[in-house]
């Protein structure tokens, strides 16, 4: 073992041996109870407001696909789509979806077939509410500032993986009064959202709303399993306060290098 | 033969580098062969870009071919990719005129974030709760720490600024870091018990 | 000083600008010349960097590793062809792999172990122990904000509510810096500068007229009407 | 009888325009006429010079250049540069420039750029006191090839010639390194995780939206000095003495903060009032 490293395995080994744990759990159908997202809870009144005003709604998910790491970001915006999309149906919205990645044309009109079938438009919904512009940034960036500006959208929303064109984006949906809401762990734009956004998911709500639609047992195990890693740290935390003001903080130095 | 068209196979492919960087990185041992994988990885990253960019000449070719929506201008990339693929290994001089006069001014703008940060600034600041409020002062006396122009003004906005800095700044970063390695693990579990397959496109 | 070029580069800012009115087809151009030009650019570092690790050492020295990097490499093209399509999935496995592990490998000593350190609450500064204890409390409380799984009842609710305070402030910090550090300044100066204001002067035209044209094509429409 | 339009109730199209064409005249007039605003130079920057400066005799600098394509135009990235090669004259430092840029080969031409026209180079020569790798594609991949072995990094350098036959890099392994230098814009963390376990000074330069994000590894003692974004480089100038655009910007970034200040309390204000008279 190289020196220096082995609180660093115990961490690991403890991490991946809890999260395994709640996931089987998890599986086994005890799903843990999350907590209220309040944006979800919103969606509904949101669309409401978007069906009196007569406007479409927008939806992308941003710069990030399937296959790189920042799949996970992509699946949950994904999973929140199903659900607009049936809200789509439901107050019969004409819903946008602009996709970054070539493989995501297909997935998203099978999602958004299946979200207007459930909402109880069937008939409402066409193949060409899914576009796509290219794999390059400055032509998806061009597309959006136009769209905005010619169709105008009432609601403009934000969930994956996004990078710089989330400053368009939000730029656009203020420029034409949209109600914008968005979601990305990226730390880079929270700010950007708690500013500009009506409703927005800070850093990993994104992944606990996609869970919690689709309730898939894998991520909500993990999720539970993250919590309890979080509740470990803060007990370190309090731990490293009282051996700091006891003045013994190398002890717990010398643990952490150990 | 059956096994290997089978995707366990692709994720054992997967698991057994990861776990073999692992397993070096905790215990130091095989070091050559280890930074040798890791070369392996930027290479084999090469060759997915190039079938990346085939993929999006299949796409613009077929809009040419069918004369689909704005065609003109796919043919603007196919001969804006030709000339410049073709300067940088026939003449150098060409590629760097290309370079200095036509790329840069097109990296240099092509975000908008100058105008981005000004409507941000102009239609955003309409703060509806009091953490719209905490957020607009923290913006606020951040960019009057860094302008300098803001000592001049009242040296207090570089104390304020540095204190909001290095108190609420570095709690919430060092909270936030925290929460995305743990993400990090999350997603690594995940990935080895091959329930997130998000490599093998499906 | 190539006075062409930096014309042409004073108008390919103004053009990339122009969308701000509208998208036209200036924008579209200067927009797909940027695909074509970025691909080419990527290719070129790429295909010179296969050449430079792969192609020579695997076939001039005859480096075993890297002929095996040349063979999964090539393996990767057979995604074209129907009948091998699955053995394609394999270098982009072990890609993905090696990337995971790298990035996870440092997560924890750097992202987890070394932010798990707190101030003195009692050392000789007052002002020093005050921070201290709002760090310690900032970093709790905003941990507490990202559990998900625990009843938000009185207790949690309230901590995680001075969480959301203090990342209010943080996010601010990351906007404040965003609006500093972001500007059109490096564009200006191409714009002002001896060939660029010719351009700025054609483009200030072009934007007039357009204008007008535009008043003219929507007020005969309003007399109409009225 | 509509109510007879307000100045400040123009359709919002206009007022959108009138703050873009306002930005562009502010700034426009400030470049061109510079106004001098004094800079004074903070803790962070000092903290910067005096890392770098204090590599030991003979020692060996690595720098990432990974910036923008921001510092390519203005070559703003000038000052550390020439101060390295200060101390190859001075102190017979060895340098190696490696470019992991995650936004392609623009970090390559940006060395090859400033190498060509910005620094006088007499008194060094190329494979004894200084080596150029390129640009190296892969982004975090070649970082922790740097953090484990610097002689596997690539086989042969940015000119074609092997890495074998460079002298300098005779049996020169990354314990030799002495000081880590980057330059991002994207975020610090991956330079964190792959350089931080090697407890060697790293020093960080570039955009300055990310310097919130790596403040709790500044604090750490992970990362050692940073500099203060566009500022902070204006400031770097400062004390090396040599001017180049950046300072020149200053003015013009100055005032363009003012700017947005003075929008975000003219908005807010004015969206208070009109809640208010909604109520």
């Amino acid at each position: 073992m190289l020196p220096g490293k082995n609180f660093d395995l115990i961490i690991f080994l403890l991490t991946v041996a809890g999260m395994y744990l709640f996931m089987r759990k998890a599986e086994g159908g005890r799903l843990p109870n999350i907590r209220s997202i309040p944006l979800l809870e919103e969606l509904d009144s949101i669309i409401g407001r978007a069906a009196e005003m007569g406007r479409p709604v927008h939806y992308t998910t941003g710069y990030g696909g399937l296959h790189d790491e920042w799949a996970v970001m992509c699946v949950a915006g994904l999973a929140i789509l199903s659900k607009v999309a049936e809200m789509c149906g439901k107050y019969r919205v004409w819903l946008q979806f602009t996709c970054f990645r070539g493989y995501l044309v297909p997935i998203g009109q099978d999602i958004l077939k299946t979200g207007y079938e459930k909402g109880g438009a069937p008939e409402m919904y066409t193949p060409d509410m899914v576009t796509y512009v290219g794999e390059d940034q400055p032509a998806y960036i061009a597309y959006i500032m136009d769209y905005f500006m010619t169709e105008r959208p009432a609601v403009s929303m934000v969930f994956g993986a996004i990078q710089a064109e989330m400053n368009n984006i939000l730029m656009q949906a203020a420029r034409v009064n949209a109600i914008s809401l968005a979601g990305t762990p990226r730390l880079y734009y929270q700010g950007k959202m708690a500013l500009m956004c009506d409703y927005c998911l800070l850093g990993e709500e994104l992944y606990v709303a996609g869970a919690s639609i689709t309730s898939d047992p894998v991520h909500l195990g993990c999720i539970e399993a993250e919590d309890w890693f979080k509740m470990g740290i803060i007990a370190l935390l309090v731990i490293a306060a009282i051996f700091t003001t006891l003045g013994m903080e190398n002890v717990l130095q010398s643990l952490i290098n150990w | 033969m059956s096994f290997i068209k089978q995707k366990e196979f692709a994720i054992i492919l997967f698991v057994l580098p990861l776990l073999f960087l692992l397993f070096n990185y905790y215990t130091g041992i095989a070091e050559p062969a280890a930074s040798e994988l890791i070369n392996w990885g930027s290479y084999l990253w090469n060759f997915s870009m190039i079938i990346g960019t085939y993929s999006l000449f299949r796409v613009h070719g077929t809009n040419i071919a069918k004369k689909g929506k704005d065609w003109s201008y796919s043919v603007v990339i196919f001969i804006s990719f030709v000339t410049y693929f073709v300067a940088s290994y026939v003449s150098p001089d060409v590629f760097k005129l290309i370079l200095d006069y036509i790329q840069t001014p097109i990296m240099l703008t092509i975000w908008m974030g100058g105008f981005a940060t000004l409507t941000m600034v102009f239609r955003g600041a309409r703060t509806k709760s009091y953490l719209g409020v905490l957020l607009l002062l923290g913006s606020i006396f951040t960019v009057l720490r860094m302008a300098p122009i803001g000592p001049l003004i009242w040296p207090g906005f570089h104390t304020i600024g540095m204190w909001i800095n290095d108190v609420p700044n570095m709690a919430v970063m060092r909270a936030i870091t925290i929460v995305m390695g743990v993400g990090l693990i999350a997603t690594l579990v995940r990935e080895i018990l091959g329930k997130e397959t998000h490599y093998l496109g499906d | 000083m190539n006075v062409v070029g930096e014309f042409i580069f004073a108008a390919i800012i103004l053009m990339i600008w122009s969308v701000l009115y509208k998208n036209n087809p200036f924008y579209k151009l200067i927009s797909s010349m940027s695909v074509g030009l970025m691909l080419a650019f990527w290719l070129k570092g790429g295909i010179d960097a296969i050449i430079k690790d792969v192609l020579r050492p695997a076939l001039l020295d005859m480096n075993l590793a890297r002929f095996a990097v040349l063979v999964l490499g090539v393996v990767m093209f057979l995604r074209f062809y129907k009948g091998l399509a699955f053995a394609s999935k394999w270098p982009i496995a072990i890609l993905a792999g090696v990337g995971t592990a790298i990035a996870t490998k440092g997560a924890i000593p750097t992202m987890i172990l070394s932010q798990i350190k707190v101030g003195s609450f009692v050392s000789s500064d007052i002002l020093g122990n005050v921070n201290n204890v709002l760090i310690w409390i900032g970093v709790i409380s905003t941990l507490v904000y990202f559990m998900f799984s625990f009843k938000h009842g009185p207790v949690v609710g309230g901590i995680s509510k001075i969480g959301q305070v203090y990342m209010m402030i943080a996010f601010g910090v990351i906007f404040g810096q965003y609006v500093y550090g972001t500007s059109v300044m490096a564009q200006m100066l191409y714009l002002l500068k001896y060939p660029g204001y010719y351009a700025t002067i054609i483009a200030v035209l072009v934007l007039a007229a357009s204008i007008v044209r535009e008043k003219n094509k929507t007020k005969p429409a309003e007399e109409t009407k009225a | 009888m509509t109510e007879k339009k307000k100045w400040y109730n123009i359709s919002m199209d206009v007022q959108d325009s009138l703050v873009y064409f306002i930005l562009i005249l502010l700034c426009g007039t400030v470049v061109l006429y510079p106004l001098g605003i004094p800079l004074n130079v903070t803790k962070e920057t000092r903290e910067y010079y005096d890392a770098l400066i204090a590599v030991p005799e003979g020692g060996v600098i690595l720098y990432d250049e990974a910036y923008m394509v921001q510092s390519y135009v203005t070559g703003s990235e000038i000052t550390m540069f020439r101060m390295m090669f200060d101390l190859i004259r001075e102190k017979d430092v060895k340098l190696i420039i490696v470019s992991s840029c995650v936004d392609g080969p623009l970090g390559g031409a940006m060395i090859d750029k400033l190498l060509a026209e910005g620094v006088d180079k007499t008194g060094t020569t190329y494979g004894v006191d200084y080596v150029n790798f390129g640009w190296l594609p892969g982004f975090e991949l070649v970082l922790s090839s740097i953090s484990k072995n610097i002689q596997t990094v690539t086989m042969n350098d940015a000119y074609g010639t092997p890495i074998s036959q460079i002298p300098m890099m005779k049996d020169l392994t990354t314990a030799d390194i002495d000081v880590f230098c980057f330059s991002c814009s994207v975020s610090a963390d991956p330079w964190m995780r792959q350089w931080g376990p090697l407890h060697k000074p790293i020093l960080m330069s570039g955009g300055s939206s990310l310097i919130a994000q790596a403040m709790p590894y500044y604090e750490s003692r992970v990362l050692t000095a940073y500099l203060n974004g566009a500022r902070g480089l204006a400031e770097l100038e400062q004390i090396y003495g040599k001017f180049t655009i950046a300072t020149a910007l200053m003015d013009a970034t100055n005032l363009a903060s003012l700017y947005g200040i003075a929008l975000i309390l003219y908005s807010n204000i004015r969206y208070q009032m009109g809640r208010r008279k909604m109520q």
